[in-house]
C-alpha cells in the first residue's frame, strides 16, 4: 500500500497546514480583542496529524473530532469565512452560531463535530464506520482524540465494539503529552497509547506527529486496510501544542518549561516540511511565501465576512431543536 | 399518520406487539437495523426480539458488547450517516452508563450543528418495579429525559399502543424513547395486523368521566382505571388520560378535561418528588387555575430506591388503592 | 450548626470561599481528600482548589484521569471503606458521563445494604450558562439529581453560603452535591474567617416582602432580587426565598411564605419543562390551595439546549427583566 | 513468594468450595420452588475462582462482586443464613431484604456488595484499593468481573486509575466465555481479557480457572505485589458457568452445546480437587463426604432460618435511604 508522494501531494499536505496555522494564530488574536467568545483551544502545532490523515479522505469519509476541532474542520475542506463566522457566534456561522469552537461541524463535508465532551467522539465515529459498513460504501470514519480522552470509558467501548465488528475506523491518538495541565505520565502508566490497541484485537502503530509525511503514509496504510474491509488501526501520533490548552497565553501555569516548549517548537511541523520542500526543490521560498500570501488574505476576507455578518435572531433560539 | 381503523385485530402480547412492530420498521425501512445486548441470538433477554436475527440476518439485527456508551454512540454515528437504528437498552436503569451520549450527544447534535443534522434513532427501553429485581432494575426514570430538549419519548401501556407507538418512533426523524414496562410484558390486547402509526403527540383519553380527571401514564394507566372503577361508588367519576407521549406533550387534552372536571390527579410509577408529575401539575394549575375546586394530587413512588423484598416493593410501587386513598385524601371523602 | 455570626468577616470571592471551605475540611478531617481532573498541580480550572495540593500535599489533592466515572467510582469506593472523599466533577454536564455512578451506586449503595455502608461523599460541579461555553458547558441540571433518592444537594450562590454548604456537604455522612455557578466565581461577598456550617435543610429568605413570593435558587437568586426591586414600584413587595438546599426542601419555609402573599413564582435557570421548579409549584398549591390568589408562575430556560452565540444565549438565560415579565403577565399588570 | 501449600489450606479451599455449590445448588432449588423472587444467578461450576483468590484475605481486605455474587460472599466468610434470608427477602437477611441476590453484601466482612449493573464493581474496588493506600494500611481489594463485563467503560476507567496510582487491587477476571447468551467471539475481538493488561502498565496474568491451587498461587503472588505496593495486577481466570445465565435450566436457548457443557463438566473444579486431594492423601472419601454433609447440615438450618424469619414491615420502605 503505497501511496506515492508525488509533488501535487506534497503541496496539498502543505496548504492544508498553512490553512490550519494561519487560521488558528488568527483566531487566538481574534479572542485577545474579544471578538471570539467562549474558550477557544488552538491546534498550533498539531497540524501535521489532521492533514496528514485528511489527506486520503473524501467527504464521504467522516470525522470526529474533538474540543480542538478548528484544524480538523480545515483539513476536511472547511472554509474560512463560516467557519470564523461560526467563532463569532454568527448567524452565517456553519452552526449558524449555534455551536461555536466546541461543536463547530459540516455535515456534508462528513465532518461529525468538534465535541465539548473529551471522549465524545469515539462511539460517533464507530457509529459512522458501522453505517458505512451497513450501508455497503467504501468509506471509513477517522476518529480524532486526545491521550486525555483514551481514558475515557467511550473510547474503550467504542474501540472494542469496532475491533469486534471489524469496522473501517481509524483512532487517531493526538498524545501531545498533556490532558488539559496534566502531563501524560499522571494521567496514566503508560508511555504509548498504542499498547492498548492489542486490549480489542487492532494494530496499533506510533508514528511522528510532528512529521506530515509520516503521518500521511502512516494513515494511508491504516484507512487502506479499512478500505479493505480488514478492520481498524489505533494510530498514535506523537505531537505537540503550542499554545496553552485554552486560549493563548492561557493561565500562566507552570505545568510545563519553556524549555520542553522550545524543544519541541523546533520540531515545528510546518517549518520542518518547508524545510523539506525546498530541499527537494518542490516549493521555493517565494511560492512558499505566497501559499501563506494566499492563505493570509483568504483569512482577510473571512474575518470581513465574519465581522460583518448578522448576528441570529433570538427567534432562533429554539429552531433546530427537532426536525 | 391517522390512526389505522382495526380491521384485521388479533389477541397478542405486548412482547409480541413489540416485536410485530420492530419487524414492520426492519420490512419498511432498507436502512433500520437493530442492535443491542443479545437481541440477536437469544431475542433478547425478555424475547422481544425473537426470530428477528433470523428473519433479517445478522447484518439487519445485531449483538453488541456489553457497552451502553457503545450502543448509544452507534446510533448517533450511524443515525446521523444514513441509517435509521433502533437501539435496545434492555432495562431504563442503564442510561446510567449512557447519559452522555443521550444527553450530550444524541439530544443535542442536531441544534449544536444548526439543524444540519438529523438523527432518526429509537431507544427501547424497560422501565417499573413489580418483578423483585431491586433497585438497579427497577427505576422509572422518564423524568430524566423529559427535561432534555432534542429529544421524545413516549411509554405504551398496552400492545396496541406499542405497536402503534415503536412505529411512529422508528418513522420520526428525531431520536425517540420508547419506554416499555416490564410488568406488561403479558399482557394482552387486540392488535390490528395492518401496520398502523400512533402519534407522537396525542394523548389517549382512556376512559371518560365527568368530574374527575387522572392523568397516569406506562403502566399506571391500568391501576388508574381500576381506581376509577373502584371511585365510582364514591360518586367520582374519573376520566383517565394516557398522555402516551409524555414529550412532546399533549397539554390540551389534559387542560380541557379538567376545565370540565375541576379536579385532577397526577400518577406515575417514578419517585414522586422531582417526578414529572410536578410538571404536569405545574401546568394545569397554571392553565385552568380558575376550574381547580381542589388541589391538583400527585401518587408516585415514595422516597427511596427500589426495595428488593416483595413484601416491601408491593407497598413502594402505586397501585389503584394507592389512587382510591389519594383521590379519596384530596377530596376529603 | 448553628450559623456562625460573622466576627471576623472580610470580603472573598465566591471561588476563594471555595478554596477555604475545601481547605477547612482538609484540615479538620484527617480522611478528608479531595480528586479531580487538574485540581492538583492546575489548582482546577477554574482555580477553586488553588495552593492546595502545595500546601496539604499530592496524596491529600489528587489529580486524576479524564474518567467520569472512575472519578466518583472511587469516591464509593473510598467513602464506603473510611474516607471522607471531596470530588470534583468540574462542569455538571459531564454528569453525563457518570450517571451510573451516581444514581446506581453512589445514591443506592446504603440503602441496598439495608444501612450499613455510610457514603460521606462530597461532589463539587458547575452549572450554569452565560460564558458562551453552548450545549455540554452549560447545564443545570439539578432536577437529575433532585429526583434521586440517596443524595443531598445544595446550590450556594454567595461566597458566604459557599463556605458554609461545603464545609456541611463535608460533614455530612451522606452524598451531598454542591452546585456551584460558573458566572458566579468572581463574586465577592463577606464571609467570616471562623469555621461555620450552613444546615442542608433550611431555606434562606434573602429579601423579605409581604405580598409576592419568589423561589429562586443558584444564580437565579440575584436576578429575583433584582426582580423584587424593580417589582416594587408595581405595588407588588415580593418575598424571595433561596431555598438553598433542594434536597431535602424546606417545604414549610416556603409555604408559610405563600400563605402570607397569596402568589408565587418559582424561578430556575434549567430547561423550563420538567425543571425541578415543577415539584415546588406542585407541592405549593396542594400545601397551600387556598391560600393562592393566582396560578404559580415559573421562569426557566426554553426547550432547547444552550445555544453557544452570546446574541441568543443572552436571551436564553433567565433574568431580572424575564422574571419581572413574567410576574406581569401572571398578574394581569 | 511461594505459599506453602498446607494440608489445612487445601481443605480450606475445599470447604470453600463446597460451601458455594451447596449452598447455589439449594438456592436454585428455592428458586423453583417460588420461595427466591427476582432473578438469581448462580455460580456453580466457578467455585474455584473466588476460592482461590479469597483464600489469602482477610475481613480488612475488600472484595466487590458482580450479578453473580453468592459465591464471592460465601468464600468471604458470608454466613448461610443471612444469606439465605436475604434472597427470601426477609428482614433478617444482610441487606434487611432491601438488597436481594444482586446486592447482597456485607461491610464487616470487606464485601462491598454484588451488583446489579455489569462493570459496577471495578472503579468502587479502585476506589477502596484507593482508601487502603490513603489510610495506609496494607489491605488489598479484589475486583470480580465477567468478560462481557470487561467492555464496559468502566472497567477501563478504573484499571487505568489503578495502574497510574499503583493501587493495591487485583482485577479478577471470570472469563467463562458468555455475558449472557453472546459468546466471547461475538462481544470481542480477543480470546485473552489478560491482553488488556499491558494497555493499563499492569501485569496481565492468564491462569486456569477450574484449578483452585492454580488460582489460589496465582492470586497470592498478585495480592503478594499489591500489599508490597507494586501495583495492580489481571488476572483472568478461565471457567464456565455449569447453569443457565440466570435461574437454573434458563430459558432454553441453545446459545451453547450440550457436549461443550459437558467438556467443561469434565473439569468439575470440585471434583477435580477432591480427587487430587484424595490422591495426596488429604482427604478420604469419607472425610470429603463429612465436609458435604456438614454443609448440607448448615444449609438446611440457613432454609429453616430463613422461612421462619419475617418479612420486613412496611415502614422499613423509607429507612436507610440516608445516614
Ligand atoms: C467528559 C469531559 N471531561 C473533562 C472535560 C474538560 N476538558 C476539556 S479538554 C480536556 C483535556 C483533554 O485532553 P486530551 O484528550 O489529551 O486533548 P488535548 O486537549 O490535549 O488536545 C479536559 C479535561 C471535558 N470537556 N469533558
Ligand atoms: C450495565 C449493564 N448492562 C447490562 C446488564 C444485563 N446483564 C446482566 S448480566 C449480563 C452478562 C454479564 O456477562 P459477564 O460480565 O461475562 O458475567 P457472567 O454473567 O458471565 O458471570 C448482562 C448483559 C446489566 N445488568 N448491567
Ligand atoms: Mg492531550
Ligand atoms: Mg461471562
Amino acid at each position: 500500500m503505497a501511496v506515492t508522494l508525488t509533488d501535487s501531494i506534497l503541496k496539498d499536505l502543505h496548504l492544508r497546514m498553512v490553512r490550519i496555522r494561519r487560521f488558528e494564530e488568527t483566531a487566538g488574536k481574534m479572542m485577545e480583542s474579544g471578538k471570539i467568545p467562549g474558550a477557544l483551544h488552538l491546534y498550533v502545532g498539531e497540524e501535521a496529524v489532521a492533514s496528514g490523515v485528511m489527506a486520503h479522505l473524501s467527504n464521504d469519509d467522516q470525522i470526529t473530532s474533538t474540543h480542538r476541532g478548528h484544524g480538523h474542520l480545515i483539513a476536511k475542506g472547511g472554509e474560512f469565512s463560516p467557519m470564523m463566522a461560526e467563532l463569532f457566534g454568527k448567524a452565517t456561522g456553519y452552526c449558524k452560531g449555534k455551536g461555536g469552537s466546541m461543536h463547530i461541524s459540516n455535515m456534508k463535508l462528513g465532518m461529525l463535530g468538534a465535541n465539548g465532551i473529551v471522549g465524545g467522539g469515539p462511539p460517533i465515529a464507530m457509529g459512522a464506520a458501522f453505517s458505512n459498513k451497513f450501508r455497503k460504501t467504501k468509506n471509513v470514519a477517522c476518529c480524532f482524540f486526545g491521550d486525555g480522552a483514551s481514558n475515557e470509558g467511550s473510547f474503550h467501548e467504542a474501540a472494542n465494539m469496532a475491533g469486534l465488528y471489524k469496522l473501517p475506523v481509524i483512532f487517531v491518538c493526538e498524545n501531545n503529552g498533556y490532558g488539559e495541565y496534566t502531563p501524560q505520565r499522571n494521567h496514566q502508566a503508560i508511555v504509548d497509547v498504542a499498547d492498548r490497541a492489542a486490549g480489542y484485537g487492532m494494530p496499533g502503530v506510533i508514528v511522528d506527529g510532528m512529521d506530515v509525511v509520516a503521518v500521511f503514509e502512516a494513515a494511508g496504510e491504516a484507512i487502506a486496510r479499512a478500505r479493505a474491509g480488514e478492520g481498524p488501526t489505533l494510530l498514535e501520533c506523537k505531537t505537540y501544542r503550542f499554545y496553552d490548552h485554552v486560549g493563548v497565553r492561557g493561565m500562566g501555569l507552570t505545568y510545563r518549561t519553556d524549555d520542553e516548549l522550545e524543544e519541541w517548537k523546533k520540531k515545528d511541523p510546518i517549518d520542518l516540511f518547508e524545510g523539506r520542500l525546498k530541499e527537494q526543490g518542490i516549493l521555493s521560498e517565494a511560492e512558499i511565501q505566497a501559499v501563506h500570501a494566499a492563505v493570509a488574505a483568504d483569512i482577510e476576507k473571512a474575518i470581513a465576512f465574519a465581522e460583518s455578518s448578522p448576528f441570529p435572531d433570538p427567534s432562533a433560539i429554539e429552531q433546530d431543536v427537532y426536525a | 399518520m391517522a390512526e389505522a381503523v382495526a380491521t384485521k385485530a388479533r389477541t397478542l402480547t405486548y412482547v409480541a406487539a413489540i416485536n410485530e412492530a420492530v419487524r414492520t420498521v426492519l420490512k419498511e425501512q432498507p436502512n433500520a437495523f437493530a442492535a443491542g445486548e443479545d437481541i440477536g441470538g437469544a431475542g433478547g433477554v425478555y424475547g422481544y426480539f425473537h426470530g428477528l436475527q433470523a428473519e433479517f440476518g445478522a447484518d439487519r439485527v445485531y449483538d453488541t458488547p456489553i457497552s451502553e456508551k457503545g450502543i448509544i454512540g452507534l446510533g448517533v454515528g450511524a443515525g446521523a450517516t444514513g441509517c435509521r437504528p433502533i437501539l435496545d437498552l434492555m432495562f431504563m436503569d442503564f442510561m446510567g452508563e449512557c447519559m452522555d451520549e443521550i444527553a450530550n450527544q444524541l439530544a443535542k447534535m442536531r441544534y449544536m450543528f444548526g439543524g444540519a443534522a438529523n438523527l432518526p434513532v429509537t431507544v427501547l427501553t424497560m422501565a417499573g418495579a413489580g418483578a423483585s429485581l431491586a433497585a438497579q432494575h427497577s427505576q422509572s426514570l422518564e423524568a430524566w429525559v423529559c427535561h432534555l430538549p432534542g429529544v421524545k419519548i413516549c411509554m405504551p401501556c398496552t400492545p396496541y399502543d406499542a405497536k402503534g407507538l415503536i412505529i411512529s418512533a422508528a418513522r420520526d426523524d428525531n431520536p425517540v424513547f420508547v419506554v416499555l414496562n416490564k410488568m406488561s410484558l403479558a399482557m394482552k390486547g387486540e392488535v390490528p395486523e395492518e401496520t398502523y402509526a400512533i402519534p407522537l403527540s396525542k394523548a389517549n383519553i382512556v376512559r371518560p368521566g365527568s368530574n374527575y380527571t387522572i392523568v397516569a401514564w406506562g403502566r399506571m394507566v391500568h391501576e388508574a382505571v381500576a381506581a376509577a372503577n373502584k371511585l365510582k361508588d364514591l360518586g367520582v367519576d374519573a376520566e383517565v388520560i394516557d398522555p402516551r407521549t409524555l414529550q412532546p406533550f399533549d397539554t390540551a387534552t389534559v387542560v380541557q378535561s379538567v376545565k370540565k372536571t375541576h379536579r385532577a390527579m397526577i400518577v406515575h410509577e417514578a419517585v414522586r418528588f422531582g417526578g414529572f408529575g410536578g410538571e404536569i401539575a405545574s401546568q394545569i394549575q397554571e392553565l385552568a387555575f380558575d376550574y381547580l375546586d381542589a388541589p391538583i394530587g400527585r401518587v408516585g413512588a415514595p422516597f427511596s430506591p427500589v426495595p428488593f423484598s416483595p413484601a416491601l416493593e408491593k407497598h413502594y410501587v402505586p397501585n389503584a388503592d394507592a389512587i382510591v386513598a389519594g383521590v379519596k385524601a384530596q377530596l376529603g371523602i
